[in-house]
């Protein structure tokens, strides 16, 4: 199917089109899992050092 | 309160000539702009209405950060919030001093700049009328974002970034004045709207001014 | 009970992770059909050839830069009056995502350009009141990351977000001024759908439900982690209060 | 200067920094015609007490009788204009509390000979001699001084001693934040050290953004 | 003295992206002057080159106040001239971390703002390669300038009106390298001047800069 | 440290501020191992003469034997970076001076519970802390120091009056410019009272700037 595929002569433009916004989409998706991973981690290991205080 | 305008003129022209400053900033990017552009007068003449409006505004822009930086730095600012006068009326002389020593002298040394860059003859007055109808909106806008910014340390560049797109529709409206004033056509609709813009941003914007400025205090 | 009460933070989480449950899946599958359709399954169009493909995330992407904006607006007036912390924190949370959605459909309308206007960029009022756009979430975000104290931060960046929005509008206007411009103008709603081909109308229609739904999934996420972020900030002072 | 109406009245008030509590449970009366010292230790929160009282933060919890405007604060900085003469300085700060006369305050801070000098070429205890002479002119009753002293020498830690004495006999009230001995032996002291917020597991209050969050 | 390299860049860092900042400048001026012009494509290919190269110009210039004036505030510059490194090593770190931090962002951005200016196509490595030769020059002079301001309330627009005039063959050179590269003509002239001057300034004003300073500490 | 190689003696230095003399026939010796304290008025050039020894202003005449190479400055200001961490700010200058490791220096000024606190988050107490805690990560023998204890509780006043005897102890010497006591009554004191500078017509030396115009 892929094969099937022709872009003509604006292959150029469609592809970097597409791959610039799928780069940006997956970039941002990806800041706010590393993020989102990184303040979960270090919020439980607060709870957890919380928790032994009491 | 006008103790407080009086005081900050006084110290503009004590800080080593608080009016020429501005007006030397718009000075020398108009001189840079034939420098970096060409000296081709068609082509000076077609963009010098936009120049020089982004010149006055480059301009109003630089000295917006010292509006309350200075007092908050050496704790006036404290003060003034504790004094008897409310602070949307601080926030209004602030940006009326600004305007006297920033937006004024442009407006007056505008004509001789406009040589510079070959503005043609019918756009003379509009070009004063539309800075001295437009200035006071850049220092009224100007004054917000520098209330929002006070006390950050390097507040300065991340000011411009706040007060800039603001600015958009002030210079729009400004330079389109100009730009038909100069080609003699008609100019009621940017002037209008220019007004409008001033008038709004002086009536509403203290309020947010002042907001801002409290919310940085405490 | 009023909706207020999700304004809580702990009923928040809950409510959230319940939703993205259903959320993530369904974003997934909406992103990947309405692309995927676009992509492979559209025939070039006459005039623009393949380049018409773009539209499937240029459309999309720019509605979303709008409506984020709007979505910050109001939810920093919620904050003004009723002073909810989940709603100041999910306003920061949207920026960045706003602003990535504007910058995609800058640069794939700016790709787009090149073919079919001769030009990549043109200052035309659309592209150009966009370009603000742009330009204000970056003070925005600018902003939040310059002031340490999460309460004074979100004071400050919902007052410029209001401020912002009336200049934004104004500029909108101001830009009208120079003329017509190459954009077309708004020709797809939802009601009426005559400028385009049904080849293209439903993976596009997909393709915007993808997107909202991929805007509500990151946004929920991110604005748990900020909720996250501001607890652990919490404890971790609190632990050097001793 | 007005004579206060009444007393600035503390109940129960707690004050936070940067969002987190500093000090809570406080409580405590300053009459007209009396002065309190407060004291603790660095960090302890006398700063953040002051700034409260003065208005320039909302408390965290707890009342404050007195009103912002009947309070004059003086903090760390000066407030002074490097480029301004002492007499312009003193002068702004009159106009802007609608006090007017400058004269009382020039001659209780020995600042006579100084008047035409700017403030940048002043020493560092003349500075500070010029931001106490600010507190003259503003009029108000209630002075709240953090650390006043800081630079002085010791003529004139009793020229400032005396200015205190004399605002206290007519009806003004100070409160004082300080370090150091000030030669005001009639003042009362606040130990600062049993006010210190606890963690709210001990029944400490919330800070005022983390309520929702813990 | 890497040491006080580091430190400069990690507080650019800090205070809210310093990075960010100078380019956020850079670009909006380039937006505005096109706001300001008009739409017209023709007239903007035209002028490009000199705007560009003023915009960048003008993103050096706003932060170069700050090289010098908040260590001066916080009294670490009393410091740094007793410590046992060189001045004009302090100075020519401070030079190399605006540099970084303004300059080379400058740089790499610029290929996308000379896209909104309708840049012709040649004119796109020669514009990088100009920037890249002409900014550190303008980060050395801007530091010259600072040195000289030290101290002075409200320096910010003295600092800019000493600095611009030492701008002006940097500026002259930059932007014609840029506007004959994007003509297709000869560029070698332009091209050396420019590395000429960046050389020069490089090796030599640190020295004036330090002196500037040691007397600005008395 | 190195031990220095001599005293720090000042041979008939007259120092000026503003192209004015302000002391002039200074003459005294700082031996290793010992403290001066500096006493005189608000104004009476105190600072200034800590600038001119620190080589930051040439002096109107006279000679300084220790060259600026073995003085360590301590001024009013801190020099304290806002949006550094304290640990972040004392490593900057230990490797500015050389010297690389900030422990010493942090458990002299007590500052371990706040390594990771930004300088800006700090009470003013705590600045000064941080800002003498510096001086230990010099290693340097000379130290001058403005009013160093200003701002500081009974308690730091202590640490620091612990830290100057150490230091005096491994060879090194201080010299102080201060209102206040310090508690180190081991140390002399100089009264700049008798070095005011004379007017010219009495006897007193020219200023910088008008030997030319008088
Ligand atoms: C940098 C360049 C561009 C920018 C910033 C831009 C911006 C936008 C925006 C903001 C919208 C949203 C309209 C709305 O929902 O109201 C839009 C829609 C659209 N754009 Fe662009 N655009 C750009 C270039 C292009 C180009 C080159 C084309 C194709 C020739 C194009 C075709 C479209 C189409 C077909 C729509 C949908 C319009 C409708 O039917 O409502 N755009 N664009
Ligand atoms: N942004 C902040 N975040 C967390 N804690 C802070 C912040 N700012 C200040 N603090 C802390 O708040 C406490 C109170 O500071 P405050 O300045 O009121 O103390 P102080 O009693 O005036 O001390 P000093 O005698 O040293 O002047 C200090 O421990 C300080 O470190
Ligand atoms: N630019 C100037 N022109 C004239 N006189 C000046 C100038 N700057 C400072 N002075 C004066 O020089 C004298 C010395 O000041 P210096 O700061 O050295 O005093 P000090 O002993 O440190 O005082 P303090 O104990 O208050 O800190 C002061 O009387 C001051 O007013
Ligand atoms: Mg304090
Ligand atoms: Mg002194």
């Amino acid at each position: 199917m892929q094969g099937d595929l022709d872009l003509g002569k604006y292959q150029m433009t469609v592809l970097s089109a597409w791959g610039a916004a799928l780069v940006l989409i997956v970039a941002l998706v990806a800041l706010t899992l590393i993020r989102g991973a990184k303040v979960r981690r270090a919020l439980e290991a607060a709870e957890a050092r919380k928790g032994k205080d009491q | 309160m006008i103790a407080l305008f009086l005081r900050d003129l006084r110290l503009a022209i004590r800080a080593g000539g608080g009016f020429g400053l501005g007006l030397g900033f718009f000075l020398i990017v108009v001189v840079l702009v034939p420098l970096g552009v060409g000296p081709e007068g068609r082509t000076l003449s077609l963009i010098a209405p936009g120049i020089l409006w982004v010149a006055a505004l480059l301009a109003c822009l630089l000295s917006l950060d010292r509006i309350f930086a200075l007092d908050h730095e050496d704790g006036s600012l404290d003060l003034l919030a504790t004094a008897p006068i409310p602070l949307e009326g601080v926030v209004t002389m602030k940006a009326l001093a600004h305007w006297v020593t920033t937006g004024l002298p442009l407006t007056l040394a505008s004509p001789v700049l406009a040589l510079l860059m070959n503005l043609p003859g019918p756009g003379y007055p509009w070009l004063m009328l539309s800075l001295a109808l437009g200035t006071p909106a850049l220092s009224v806008i100007g004054t917000f974002g520098a209330a929002l910014t006070v006390g950050l340390k390097r507040g300065g560049l991340l000011l411009s970034l706040l007060v800039l797109p603001l600015y958009v529709p002030t210079l729009i409206f400004g330079a389109e004045l100009v730009k038909r004033g100069a080609a003699g056509q008609a100019v009621a609709t940017p002037f209008l709207l220019l007004a409008g813009i001033t008038a709004g941003a002086a009536a509403l914007l203290p309020f947010a001014s002042a907001a801002a400025l409290r919310v940085n205090l405490r | 009970m009023s909706i207020w009460k999700y304004a809580n933070p702990k009923q928040f989480m809950q409510t959230s992770a319940w939703a993205l449950r259903w959320l993530v899946p369904l974003t997934a599958v909406l992103m990947v059909l309405g692309l995927v359709w676009g992509f492979f399954f559209t025939p070039p169009e006459l005039r623009q050839g393949s380049t018409v493909k773009i539209i499937f995330l240029h459309v999309p992407s720019a509605m979303i830069g709008i409506n984020a904006w709007l979505m910050m607006l109001v939810a920093s007036l919620i904050w003004f009056i009723r002073r909810h912390h989940v709603s100041a924190l999910a306003a920061r949370a949207a920026a960045p995502i706003g602003a990535t959605m504007t910058l995609i459909a800058l640069i794939t309308g700016a790709i787009w350009g090149e073919p079919m206007w001769g030009t990549w960029w043109a200052w035309d009022p659309r592209l150009t009141s966009f370009l603000i756009l742009f330009l204000f979430y970056l003070g925005y975000m600018a902003l939040w990351a310059a002031i340490e104290e999460p309460d004074t931060a979100a004071d400050l960046t919902s007052v410029l977000c209001l401020v912002g929005s009336v200049f934004a509008l104004l500029s909108r206007y101001a830009v009208n001024f120079w003329n017509q411009g190459l954009h077309q103008g708004p020709s797809l709603t939802v009601a009426q759908k005559q400028h385009v081909a049904d080849a293209y109308w439903y993976p596009l229609m997909i393709c915007i439900a993808g997107f909202i739904a991929f805007f509500v999934t990151l946004v929920l996420l991110r604005t748990r982690t900020e909720i996250r972020a501001r607890r652990l900030q919490a404890l971790l002072a609190r632990e050097r209060m001793g | 200067m007005t004579p206060p109406a009444a007393a600035l009245a503390v109940t129960d008030l707690a004050v936070s920094r940067g969002g987190l509590p500093v000090l809570e449970r406080l409580r405590f009366t300053l009459h007209p015609g009396r002065a309190l010292i407060l004291r603790g230790p660095n960090g302890s929160g006398k700063t953040t007490l002051l700034r409260t009282l003065a208005g320039l933060q909302p408390p965290l919890a707890g009342f404050i009788t007195a009103p912002p405007e009947t309070i004059a604060y003086a903090s760390h900085a000066d407030g002074l204009k490097a480029t301004l003469t002492v007499a312009e300085n003193l002068a702004f700060w009159a106009q802007i509390f609608g006090t007017g006369d400058i004269g009382a305050a020039v001659d209780g801070m020995n600042l006579r000979g100084l008047l035409d000098r700017q403030a940048q070429n002043l020493s560092a205890g003349q500075k500070r001699r010029l931001g106490l002479a600010r507190l003259l002119v503003t009029g108000r009753p209630f002075w709240l001084l953090d650390e006043p002293t800081i630079s002085l020498d010791v003529a004139s830690v009793a020229l400032f001693a005396e200015v205190v004495r004399s605002h206290l006999a007519a009806g003004g009230a100070v409160l004082i934040a300080t370090h150091i001995d000030l030669g005001l032996p009639e003042a009362e002291v606040l130990d600062l050290a049993p006010h210190r917020a606890r963690a709210p597991a001990a029944g400490g209050l919330m800070g005022a953004f983390d309520e929702a969050f813990l």
